[in-house]
């Protein structure tokens, strides 16, 4: 930390719903990433369709950036609200590129407001509004010296099934406009093309419905949801080249309880929604615990209660979902913090699922989600834990037999001589319901047993990861994706300090946190949300008492700048 | 007296949208209401569930509970039934009824609860940004089903009649007048009232034009009372969609048998 | 082959109620369809929700899921969808289905679902002691309604006709043969198939010998391919309780489409 | 504690379901409330409705009895596996009623088998098979030296609508043959008639409810499950006597919704379930939090998870209630653990809601629901809390206006001028729809300065409550149901304990919690579920780790004697 910082730009694209601000940003970030820079891109949209103000804002550097930047470089403003918005944001010398200029704005920026004529060259070509931002794009490229090529080659994947000329037509013609202007940004990052880069530009859901993907997903069910739908689109637009099936039910009761009867015939499923949607999935998530269903449930939070605002973020449903369903049963929640994490999260809750027989939450928010950044996601990485399943049985099958590791062998209906037996009312090992107590007890110890086998794991994942300097009597703790702006905040840290993610809420690995925060002269906790759950987490599991908690609860993220100011006073 | 009917919330529906026509007709039919002495302005209550549609409690300035997705009928006879001075309007979606509560929707027809329930049907999840709900048509290319929806869509007018409505309507939101009046029959109607509004997403399912040929009125002749001729009128083929009263009967209402 | 279709659990259904009427004709129907070669014992799965009927999983040696209450259908279609070789029976009750759990009961009819779905209906919630489901008649004293139900009963067989189930049928638990043999056509069916089990509870709602007195069986000659004359049917008055097959056609199923 | 403990008596009744064998407990219990003895009644029974075991047991005495024995002084054996089943659970002149004994039980019994021709008896007047039980309790009269008379005037009480000459004719019946047999039991307490007892022998259910209906309440909605159904069939029938509306919808989510609609348009509504059916209804509790809707939640829980063991009990929804719907909100939860705390309870939890304007829950489990015991209820000590209502406004009234103590002034719709807003989505003070950073936040502190407020509430409340040695260093814990077995095991305590009850989990009284347990030598907490939901709960408000937990998770009760001598060998 507080080492030297390389050079960072940032670049904010805004306009209306309906504009392709997302699009247009997300694209930068793969042109980026194709000379080798490293990109973190965040979007803020509100919850309609067609107007309103969506913002894509993209930070970037030759080395590893976690978040980005409220101070602008480049602004590109496809409506006049947007230069507005933005214009008390600009770093010195920053570029806006707009259609119109009023005198105010002219007068605030003077030569450094371009006017390109979007209308024009859209109307030339009797190209729809929504493609005015390739044009901006084009210019951008040759603003930042970036390949055009590139752009191109870009447009032509994307657009591969809705003819990509017409934008490949506009870049060129933007990038022209620029040229014969001659103007480059003033504080260019060099930069060169990669031929195959190896990693990639992806956002959290991306990167979790890649992990399941990889781990051996069969069956996707999910009723939409912001922010966890781009998972379901994903996924549904892949459904041919992954070989899954993609379902979408009357609603989420029914996509979780399908998805138990999947499971139950041998398919590995998961279903995806947001707080307000697992409020509905209770029943079922407890049904999974009692009857030791394998199923993996995506969680993305958004600010909440209730419906909320659902285009904002929050860290407001850790308690909700340890806690989730009626009863006592094992279950993994893992959160991770960025793609990269969220991939392997998706990878280990599916496989720990059918390793265990148990539900596994991956715990994301809107900011995990759909945040995108450079990223590398190796699927080859991951191997296919299929668990104890038994192709041949005799007819003394149990489908609950007692095991040590709390994990009975599985067979599927369909195999000959098995009567498999699954039951929501307490049971006995052959799958019949009973009222025996003795028979309860130890079903119950049965199903626990699995933590006691999972603790054994712990070993094996990164339960918790740490940052910075690990003798550091000071340590930042948080979960989720504060990991991100965190990251990057703490390039601006005078102190050193470690840093301590939680990434497995349940089990908590209570040595490791213990061991982590032992000793500690201060403990600072970040949370987007207002009761600080994690710090209670902490001190139920292991006692100790945070020192302060940074606590964020108006649905607004962390800027990065403003988090290291705070820390710096705090620490 | 002076009706403002109208809230400082920015109407944020994509300009052109059809929901701005439901608005318009409802505003209208309650303004009439109120000037022909049938209502007051405070005895109103607008509900709604979550959806485009459901924005409207926001651009409404009468009392209103946004309630959650698909939730909006329950609330509704609640409130009937804690109240039943107050005359319950609800707006849905075709998401929102048909998928996510559509239990609510059967059962509140059967006990015939005394509220008014508008559906925008867009054949289209909108806010969500474009799925298939059960009126899209099989093999529509949405955003869950990029390879074409696999499953019939079912028709709620039929639904309706099989569960126990007394009250069943349809009409088309680029028709203001002739939505303003289906509206006041509905709210004058004593039972459970049910208005299928044709309503065009004009950004994920384009239908105007669609519709705009094929619908028509049903005429006066047509015997409102009649259960199996209702039946036989919204299962006709031929292509054309038919608007107005299919039924309505007089019955008991599940706020009167309850507050008995 | 020896075929055991009997668990070792004691069966706790009050003596003489029908349920075990049903079970009989149930474990008659897979022998038949076992010994027939149209089905290996392993391939046949028996869910259930939540109720007296609920129990029958237990009886069964089969692959079974007891599931939650109102919650066996979405889990039905999961079973189906993951393995379309297996066949698929669900056992439901009329809470179960028509309170609980009716969202799925509409859809799993509207997607054409290829599962068995056996209604034992005995007008009451009977596990938990006797109150009024959406079959019971209007002013029963139950206990949830000791002063008589306020709600009109709705007519599952009309809703289910509604909603595009490709196979509609009823039964009387009574007659375990017909009972048998509806069972039978409907799993050979392929596509969503209803069969509603007249299943009187002795114990909160005797109505064996109101049903023995009017219940008769569609003679031979009922088209069972015309929707009309199906709904028609269902929805005869003259205090007679119709059995048979009311429909029956052909579509693609949601899973075949599903797997294609 | 370990002072002298006054005679008791301990009578069982066992029979199949259908035999009565719960309302032959419980008329038992009134009829020994009219003598002037204290009782506690517990039922045990399967889930089925004909056949099975079921099982009443009484214990009473002249002084406050907690909680029933194992070890019987009278047995009535309504079927042959009655006897067998409880043959092992007789003191030492204990009588045993059955209709016949088999050689083995004659053997063992002697003259303490006392044969009643129950069938005879009924066959004779044509009676059912039900009112066997009747012929037993007149017997019983007789053994017990109780009033004949003020059975037959509990009989027309109860059969007043079905004719109750059948029951007091078999009552004599069975009264005359032990007369004319002339068996007293040995061990006979004391007692004498009341006339009018200001005690009476209720449960649970009984008591909540009526504790709503001392608050106000207006509608009750509820859709059916063991263990909380008792409260709709009491209310329903109660329906005209308490001028109230009950409501059985078609499932637990239109329950919610519906009640969030009424208390919209000003009624006291309060709806009931047990923990799957609460699973159902976390997506409207959120909403109740989100748009302030004052509601009452009766959970009752049951062994779970999924459908779990309907009729067994359990104390393993604690975190999920504390927890309850997506999101962060403030909320009351109050687990009462016997019948007078219950009705105190659901006053309380009623008053509560519509003075805070927001979700309260009443956490009760299969024994505080069902057991029933001599209590005395006081609904005139109940003063209704309205809340801030506004009767009149004018139209600038606004529905969340932002005010210190967290709560808006509330108008109801179909008030003169007033638009009354309520909204699930975040929202401004009108009501109207928000994505607004300060807005959000301002709501957001708004929602949570009722806490606040609440807490200079504690102490009007009962928060916790201590029995014991308020000196001593030893400290049990517990919540609920567990209070009842565990202050009549206090009995027979060695030693000198004090006992802290916690009977407001949310919000939690931290002060006076870690007031009582700091500077213990031990804690030990008792508790029936698995994880030991309290000890992490205490830990986590008050940094104090408990000595030990006394866990119990198979389904079954504690029993006094044997709770007793665990704890006197922990302390
Ligand atoms: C329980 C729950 N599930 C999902 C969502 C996400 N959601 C918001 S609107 C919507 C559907 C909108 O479709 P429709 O009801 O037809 O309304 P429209 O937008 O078409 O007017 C969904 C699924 C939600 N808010 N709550
Ligand atoms: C979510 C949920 N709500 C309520 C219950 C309690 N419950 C058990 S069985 C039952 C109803 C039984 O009625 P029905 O489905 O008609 O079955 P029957 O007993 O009549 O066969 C109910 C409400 C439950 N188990 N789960
Ligand atoms: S998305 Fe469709 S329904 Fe929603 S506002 Fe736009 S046009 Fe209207
Ligand atoms: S209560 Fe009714 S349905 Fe249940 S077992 Fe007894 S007779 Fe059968
Ligand atoms: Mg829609
Ligand atoms: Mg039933």
């Amino acid at each position: 930390m507080a080492k030297q910082i390389k050079p960072i730009m940032t670049v904010g694209i805004g306009g209306a719903a309906g504009d392709g601000i997302r699009e247009a940003g997300s694209n930068l970030g793969i042109l980026l990433n194709d000379v080798g820079l490293k990109t973190h891109f965040s979007f803020k949209y509100p919850s309609l369709i067609r107007g309103g103000h969506n913002y894509s804002r993209l930070s970037f550097s030759k080395e590893k950036i976690f978040y980005d930047y409220k101070k602008l470089d480049v602004l590109i403003a496809l409506n006049e609200e947007s230069i507005k918005r933005h214009l008390g944001e600009l770093n010195k010398n920053a570029i806006v590129f707009a259609e119109n200029f009023d005198d105010e704005d002219k007068k605030a920026l003077g030569e450094n407001a371009i006017s390109l004529p979007l209308t024009e060259f859209i109307t030339n070509i009797k190209a729809p509004s929504i493609t005015r931002s390739s044009v901006a794009l084009g210019a951008l490229c040759y603003l930042l010296d970036l390949p055009l090529g590139n752009m191109t080659k870009i447009f032509n994947e994307i657009f591969r099934a809705k003819s990509p000329e017409t934008n490949i037509l506009l870049a060129e013609m933007g990038y022209k406009h620029l040229e014969k202007l001659n103007i480059k940004h003033s504080n260019l990052i060099a930069h060169e093309l990669i031929n195959s880069p190896t990693a990639e530009f992806i956002d959290g859901n991306t990167a979790v419905a890649r992990g399941l993907v990889a781990a051996g997903l069969n069956t996707y069910v999910s009723y939409p949801m912001t922010p966890s739908s781009s998972i379901l689109h994903f996924l549904a637009s892949q459904e041919r080249n992954f070989k899954i099936k993609v379902i979408h039910p009357e609603n989420e009761i029914s996509s979780i309880n399908m998805a138990l009867g999947m499971a139950y015939a041998g398919e590995r499923v998961a279903v995806g929604t947001a707080g307000g949607g697992f409020a509905l999935m209770q029943e079922a998530f407890s049904l999974a615990g009692m009857a030791e269903v394998p199923l993996v449930v995506a969680v993305s939070q958004r600010h909440a209660p209730a419906t909320g605002v659902p285009t904002h973020s929050s860290q407001s449903d850790l308690r909700f979902v340890l806690h989730a369903g009626h009863g006592e049963f094992p279950r993994i929640v893992i959160a991770p913090g960025d793609p990269e994490e969220s991939f392997r999260a998706g990878a280990d809750a599916l496989n720990l699922a059918w390793k265990y027989q148990l539900p596994a939450i991956v715990l994301l928010d809107k900011h995990v989600s759909e945040n995108m950044t450079t990223s590398t996601i190796n699927p080859k990485s991951v191997m296919i834990e299929k668990g104890k399943i038994l192709i041949s049985v005799d007819s003394s099958y149990k489908r609950y037999a007692l095991s040590k590791d709390g994990v009975s062998p599985l067979a599927f209906p369909g195999t000959p001589n098995a009567v498999v037996k699954f039951d929501s009312y307490e049971h006995d090992e052959g799958g019949i319901t009973t009222e025996e107590i003795p028979t309860i007890k130890a079903m119950q110890e049965k199903r626990f047993a699995k933590y006691a086998s999972l603790a054994k794991e712990f070993k094996n994942f990164e339960t918790v990861k740490t940052y910075g300097d690990p003798k550091s009597k000071n340590v930042i703790v948080f979960w989720g994706s504060t990991k991100t702006v965190l990251l990057e905040a703490a390039k601006y840290f005078k102190k050193t300090v470690k840093i301590l993610q939680i990434l497995w809420l349940e089990p908590f690995d209570v040595a490791s946190v213990s061991k982590n925060l032992k000793g500690a002269k201060k403990i600072i906790n970040i949370e987007s949300n207002h009761n600080g759950q994690l710090a209670g987490l902490i001190r139920e599991k292991t006692g100790i008492e945070v020192t302060n908690s940074i606590l964020r609860y108006d649905s607004a993220p962390f800027d990065p700048l403003e988090l290291a100011e705070t820390l710096n006073k705090l620490i | 007296m002076d009706l403002n009917l109208s809230t400082n919330a920015k109407i944020t529906w994509c300009p052109g949208c059809p929901n701005s026509q439901i608005l318009v007709a409802f505003r209208q039919a309650v303004t009439e209401l109120v000037a022909g002495g049938k209502l007051k302005p405070e005895n109103l209550v607008a509900l709604s569930g979550i959806g485009c549609h459901g924005k409207i409690t926001d651009y409404l300035n009468v009392n209103s509970f946004t309630s959650l997705h698909g939730r909006v009928i329950p609330t509704m006879t609640g409130v009937k039934s804690a109240n039943p001075s107050l005359t319950v309007v609800g707006f849905s979606g075709d998401a929102d009824t048909y998928d996510e509560g559509i239990e609510h929707f059967i059962h509140a027809a059967r006990r015939n609860s005394d509220i008014n329930l508008f559906i925008h049907d867009n054949q289209i999840f909108a806010l969500t940004t474009g799925q298939a709900t059960p009126t899209t048509p099989k093999g529509f290319k949405g955003k869950s089903t990029p390879f074409g929806s696999i499953e019939e869509p079912f028709n709620p007018l039929l639904i309706m009649l099989s569960s126990g409505a007394t009250f069943v309507a349809q009409t088309f939101a680029g028709d203001i007048a002739g939505t303003k009046r289906i509206m006041l029959s509905a709210m004058v109607h004593k039972g459970f009232s049910f208005v299928s509004i044709i309503q065009p997403c004009i950004t994920f399912f384009d239908t105007r034009d669609h519709y705009k040929e094929r619908v028509y009125w049903l005429d006066d002749s047509f015997p409102k009372n009649d259960l199996s001729a209702a039946i036989a009128k919204v299962m006709e083929g031929g292509g054309k969609t038919p608007l107005g009263i299919f039924y309505q009967v007089e019955k008991p209402t599940f706020e009167e048998e309850l507050n008995k």
